[in-house]
């Protein structure tokens, strides 16, 4: 879906940290040291960063600022962790949320 | 002060609304219809709305849907959103991990660098 | 536990503002903000600002944010990042996040300059991914270099829902529409006019009846509303689209002085919850100062001038100046804010209809119920002219605090005169030299300069064109005009990208002479 | 509606809400005047939400287990909302000898009122809560205490007797009570509205010692602040209700994933009153601590929100209800010294049952206000 902005008229070439690896849900993934995991989930097409805990829905980015915690996911085990702000690291687990818990809700 | 505080004022039957479904809170998955019912239940105040729901009371604290459950509130008891005052703010303004709240740094140390 | 003189929660434009007069006038003063940069919004804000010289008019967002860190450094401000103030509590203590801990802070004024969160608003799908605020958009795009998305309808015809669907095209995005519930345009003229004449079609007295999509949005229908917003039938539109994007207005963010237990009131006008305060930012609680929009919301240039006042009103407070020099300095300023809040867009005028222009011409209806300006309309206006050769053809034609033009042009062709809303006049006799400086300056990329008749049955029109690819000389392709609809054949005959033009590259296109008036923009093919 | 009702209650809090349904149950008449804004908006919205009896003064036993025994269970069907009751059990956790000792003696003198408690060992607690750290040593297990939401529990109560016929007024703040030809009668507000009734129930926290005052009746009771703080949800840990010997921390888990802990700093009774529900900045952090020394597991749970409450702290720690000999008309119900949830339904059902019969079930007789004497 997304993707980055390879030249902005305004803002010219991003820069840019070092490119680092890591997983979403158990995919190896790429994404810039530093910049919110969000982004690099972005950038990555992945859209969807948890479900909700009553009515299983998805939920992704949404103020990309820290206020909404719509975006929260598990983070090195750690749930509830928002991923608009929350840096990218070499080497860190991403997964996708439910309710408030790693594992997939049951059918 | 509140715009009403005789609780038995007719505010008139709940009726049901196509859009009832709609979530507005949407930490805690509150739905617009839960909100209505409970202002026909008595719920006249944000505060009460949020201490009997949980509207406003999840991991965003209302930064979300504090203004959009005022306003259905508001329509329902025939008021204006202004005359309804928001719920309260606590602390912490963002969700703090209890490890971090507990360590209180200038208590162990001065650092020297930080204030006169 | 640890004190300074003057604690600022905010490191946005009126943080910082607070924050250099403080330090310059002695105050010991620490700023703290919950981002990893400071700046607060300024640093996605890529467009050049209104105003005038002191407002840093025609500086785009994030220069003015870095010029602001500079002085900030240079005055002795400590500006401490990825500090969360959790609270603030009595005796005008805050605890704050630092790292792996917590920190206590008395200070002996505080300034709150937290600014303001967005509004939001629900419809069937709201909380389906791909449905993101306006502002989330920006820092998607403009910080972390991350396209929101490919196809984006944006509902917010205010300013930030304008200035943002620009944003958008500029990084490549594609705006499908943009819709507002409410009748007319709700921003600046200049800024619709600008998405209009790329081909972004609006639709007003429209809003979302829902967002289609599973796991994430796939499209959307809008559906135009009655005047007590209730869906028209039968006027459904669907659009394929992966994200919507709101701008529906912003709230002040003033939960840290509710829970001090600052007097507060809840006022439509400045945006919501708002601490009762006067106009240099005291607050019912004494030594407690705010500035920006967390008392109000406004622009960032009148952010920067309350962050100002409150610093300043904050030294006298400490007895660092006295109460004449606390005077003199607020005379000054008070006349800078006085400024920006003229015109049409006034706060006082917020919600009423202007029929008219403060000279007296009738606003544009067109303009404010699809973005553009007919070509009928667009006679009427002071700064559109006719005659031999090049000259400025300045489609501004709302009062706003606005006067880069008149200082831009070399040869005094432009003038807007004291009042700084009136709109821009050419100067009879003047003589243009095609240099470009006003179109660059514009920051509502409302000027052109045409030549309305080479002598070959062509006109040449010059525009702003601040997007990539940027054509090349001899690039065939069509003139759009205001309503972004292909009215004649049009080539580039030149692309002028000067320093001095501020990342605002210049297209020369050839239009047929008949086209003169008419084409605004340029499409390659 | 009119002013004048056969009772006239005072306080919206659980309380009063309580008390007025359980009146409105019995087919009375009632006003209930709230002081604030809100109903349930004092220590009823501001506590750990322990339904328990251990650790209880005997005096208040009975009341509470009357309770327990034939409130609680029912209590969500009854009101239509769900007052979230868990009955599984209270640890009361101690670390050191001091601590064993204080429990100990807390375990007899409920083991002498007929409750279902004992003493057991650290194994034994984790063997009930495996999250409870290697520091505890010993706890009092009392398996028929619980907890329960006090926010649905008390705005239940309000909307049950609201649907009743109760006529709640929130925002009239009662600053006079008067009596006519001997008799209470009268209560007047702030704003100047004077309601009448032939009882008046008293039930407005520590406010209630000013208003009892313009009749001539003072309760030795202060006001102390107290503070709770909740985390976001977590996945189901464990259901019972914890406390600890010294009181440090206390809480539980919620139907929502939420841990509720209420706590201490310490300085409770001396922090300032600015008129505001500003916490004291220095308590949440305390609790934290204290909770991690015993849940080592929750460290990593953020904090989503503190506050704090002012507790009626009677002289002796156990409410002051019933009827007062001097004041023919007036039923207190105030001083519940910060555990006056769990005991709510209980203390309100028996005072509906005074003031409708002029008997109770439970013998009041060690709480009513004649109790207090000075020490020699």
């Amino acid at each position: 879906m997304a993707e980055r902005i390879k030249e902005h008229p305004i803002l010219g070439i991003p820069e840019k940290g070092t490119l680092v690896k890591f997983t979403f849900d158990g995919k190896e993934m790429e994404g810039f040291e530093g910049e919110p995991i969000a982004a690099a989930l972005k950038a990555a097409g992945v859209m969807v960063h948890r479900y909700t805990k009553k009515e299983h829905k998805p939920r992704g980015i949404f103020c990309a600022i820290g206020r909404c915690t719509d975006c929260v996911m598990i983070v090195n085990g750690v749930p509830n962790v928002r991923t608009c702000i929350t840096p990218l690291k070499e080497g860190i687990v991403v997964q996708t949320q439910y309710g408030v818990s790693a594992e997939p809700f049951k059918q | 002060m509140n715009a009403v505080n005789d609780r038995s004022r007719d505010i008139g039957p709940f009726i049901p609304g196509t859009d009832d479904d709609i979530l507005i809170c949407r930490c805690e998955e509150i739905t617009k219809g839960e909100i209505r019912k409970a202002v026909h239940d008595g719920m006249w105040t944000m505060t009460e709305i949020r201490r009997y729901l949980r509207t406003g009371m999840g991991l965003c604290q209302g930064q979300t849907c504090a203004k959009l459950v005022k306003a259905i509130v508001a329509k329902e008891l025939g008021i204006s959103p202004a005359e309804l005052e928001p719920a309260t703010s606590r602390v912490p303004m963002r969700p703090i991990e209890m490890r971090i709240f507990a360590n209180e740094l200038a208590d162990k140390k001065e650092d020297g660098q930080d204030g006169k | 536990m640890k004190r300074y003189d003057l604690i600022i929660v905010g490191a946005g434009p009126s943080g910082l503002c607070a924050a250099i007069e403080a330090a310059k006038r002695g105050l010991n003063t620490v700023v703290f903000d919950e981002n990893e940069k400071p700046g607060g919004q300024l640093f996605k804000q890529i467009h050049k600002f209104f105003g005038s010289k002191e407002h840093r008019a025609k500086v785009r967002g994030f220069v003015i944010g870095r010029q602001l860190l500079d002085e900030a450094d240079r005055a002795g401000v400590k500006v401490v990042l990825n500090a969360t103030v959790i609270g603030l509590y009595q005796d005008k203590e805050i605890v704050v996040k630092i790292g792996d801990g917590i920190e206590h802070y008395k200070g002996d004024a505080i300034i709150i300059a937290t600014g303001a969160a967005e509004n939001m608003v629900t419809f069937p799908g709201w909380t389906l991914p791909g449905v993101i605020g306006a502002g989330a958009a920006q820092t998607m795009m403009n910080l972390h270099g991350v396209l929101p998305g490919k196809k984006v309808l944006m509902l917010g015809s205010g300013n930030v829902g304008l200035v943002v669907s620009f944003q958008l095209m500029q990084c490549g995005c594609e705006v499908t529409a943009l819709v507002d519930a409410a009748p007319r345009v709700g921003g600046y003229g200049v800024h619709a006019a600008k998405i209009a004449r790329t081909g972004v079609p609006f639709y007003l007295s429209h809003t979302i009846v829902r967002a289609e999509g599973e796991e994430c949005v796939t499209g959307v229908v809008i559906a135009e509303i009655d005047s007590h917003f209730q869906f028209i039938p039968g006027t459904e539109k669907h659009f394929d689209v992966d994200t919507i994007c709101l701008a529906v207005g912003l709230s002040p963010m003033s939960q840290l002085l509710k829970m001090a237990g600052c007097k507060m009131e809840d006022n439509p006008k400045r945006g919501g919850q708002v601490p009762v305060c006067d106009e240099y930012g005291r607050t019912s609680l004494p030594g407690v100062f705010v500035a920006g929009d967390v008392s109000g919301i406004e622009e960032a240039s009148s952010a920067m001038i309350e962050g100002k006042m409150a610093g300043i009103a904050a030294a006298e407070y400490l007895g660092y100046i006295e109460e004449e020099e606390l005077k003199k300095e607020l005379v000054s300023l008070e006349d800078a804010l006085n400024g920006l809040r003229q015109g049409m867009f006034a706060p006082e005028n917020r919600g009423k209809r202007i029929e008219t222009t403060e000279e007296g011409i009738a606003v544009s209806e067109n303009l404010l119920e699809h973005g553009f300006i007919t070509e009928e309309e667009i006679e009427r206006f002071p700064g559109i002219t006719h005659k031999a050769g090049i000259h400025p053809v300045m489609e501004c034609t709302q009062n706003i605090p606005c006067n880069p033009c008149q200082d831009a042009c070399p040869k005094g062709c432009i003038s807007i005169g004291d009042k700084i809303t009136s709109l821009p006049v050419v100067v009879d006799g003047s003589q243009c030299i095609n240099c470009g400086m006003c179109v660059a300056s514009c920051s509502g990329q409302a000027i052109f300069l045409v030549e309305e008749d080479c002598g070959d049955g062509t006109a040449l029109v010059t525009l702003p064109y601040e997007f990539l690819p940027l054509p090349e000389d001899g690039t065939k392709g069509k003139g759009l005009g205001r309503n972004g609809e292909p009215v004649c054949d049009a080539q580039v005959v030149s692309v002028k990208n000067n320093l001095a033009y501020d990342k605002t590259p210049l297209l020369t296109i050839k239009v047929p002479k008949e086209y003169a008036m008419k084409a605004r923009f340029f499409k390659a093919l | 509606m009119g002013n004048n009702a056969e009772i006239i209650v005072i306080g919206g809090g659980i309380i009063g809400c309580a008390i007025s349904y359980y009146l409105a149950k019995r087919g009375a008449d009632v006003i209930c005047l709230e002081g604030s804004d809100h109903f349930g908006n004092g220590g009823s919205s501001r506590n750990g939400g322990g339904v328990r009896q251990s650790g209880r003064d005997p005096r208040e036993l009975p009341l509470v287990m009357y309770g327990i025994r034939n409130l609680w269970p029912f209590l969500s069907e009854e009101l239509d909302v769900d007052c979230e009751y868990h009955q599984d059990g209270n640890l009361r956790l101690g670390k050191t000898k001091k601590h064993e000792e204080i429990l100990t003696g807390l375990t007899e003198r409920a083991v002498k009122a007929g409750l279902d408690v004992k003493m057991i060992d650290g194994d034994e607690v984790r063997r009930i809560n495996p999250y409870l750290s290697e520091e505890v040593t010993c706890a009092s297990w009392c398996p028929t205490d619980g907890h329960a939401n006090p926010l649905t529990t008390t705005l239940g109560f309000y909307k049950a007797a609201r649907k009743m016929g109760v006529h709640f007024l929130s925002g009239e703040k009662v600053i006079e009570m008067r009596k006519v030809k001997g008799v209470l009668r009268k209560v007047i507000c702030a704003s100047g509205n004077i309601y009448e009734g032939e009882t008046i129930v008293l039930a407005a926290g520590y406010e209630s010692r000013a208003i009892a005052g313009t009749v001539g009746i003072d309760i030795p009771m202060q006001p102390a602040m107290l503070e709770a703080l909740v985390t976001e949800a977590e996945p189901p840990m464990f259901d019972q209700m914890l406390g600890t010997a010294e009181a440090d921390f206390y809480g539980h888990q919620t139907k929502h994933g939420s841990f509720v802990f209420g706590g201490s700093s310490g300085l409770e009774g001396f922090t300032k009153d600015n008129g505001t529900p500003v916490c004291y900045a220095k308590t949440a952090p305390c609790i934290c601590r204290g909770i991690m020394k015993y849940f080592p597991d929750l460290a990593e749970a953020k904090i989503v929100r503190t506050w704090a409450g002012w507790m009626d702290r009677c002289v002796d720690g156990v409410p002051v209800l019933g009827k007062v000999e001097e004041v023919p008309g007036l039923i207190l119900a105030c001083g519940f010294t910060g555990h006056g949830f769990g005991i709510a339904p209980g203390a309100a059902d028996q005072l509906a049952e005074l003031i409708t019969t002029g008997s109770t079930q439970v013998d009041l007789s060690a709480l009513r206000y004649d109790r207090f004497r000075a020490k020699i």
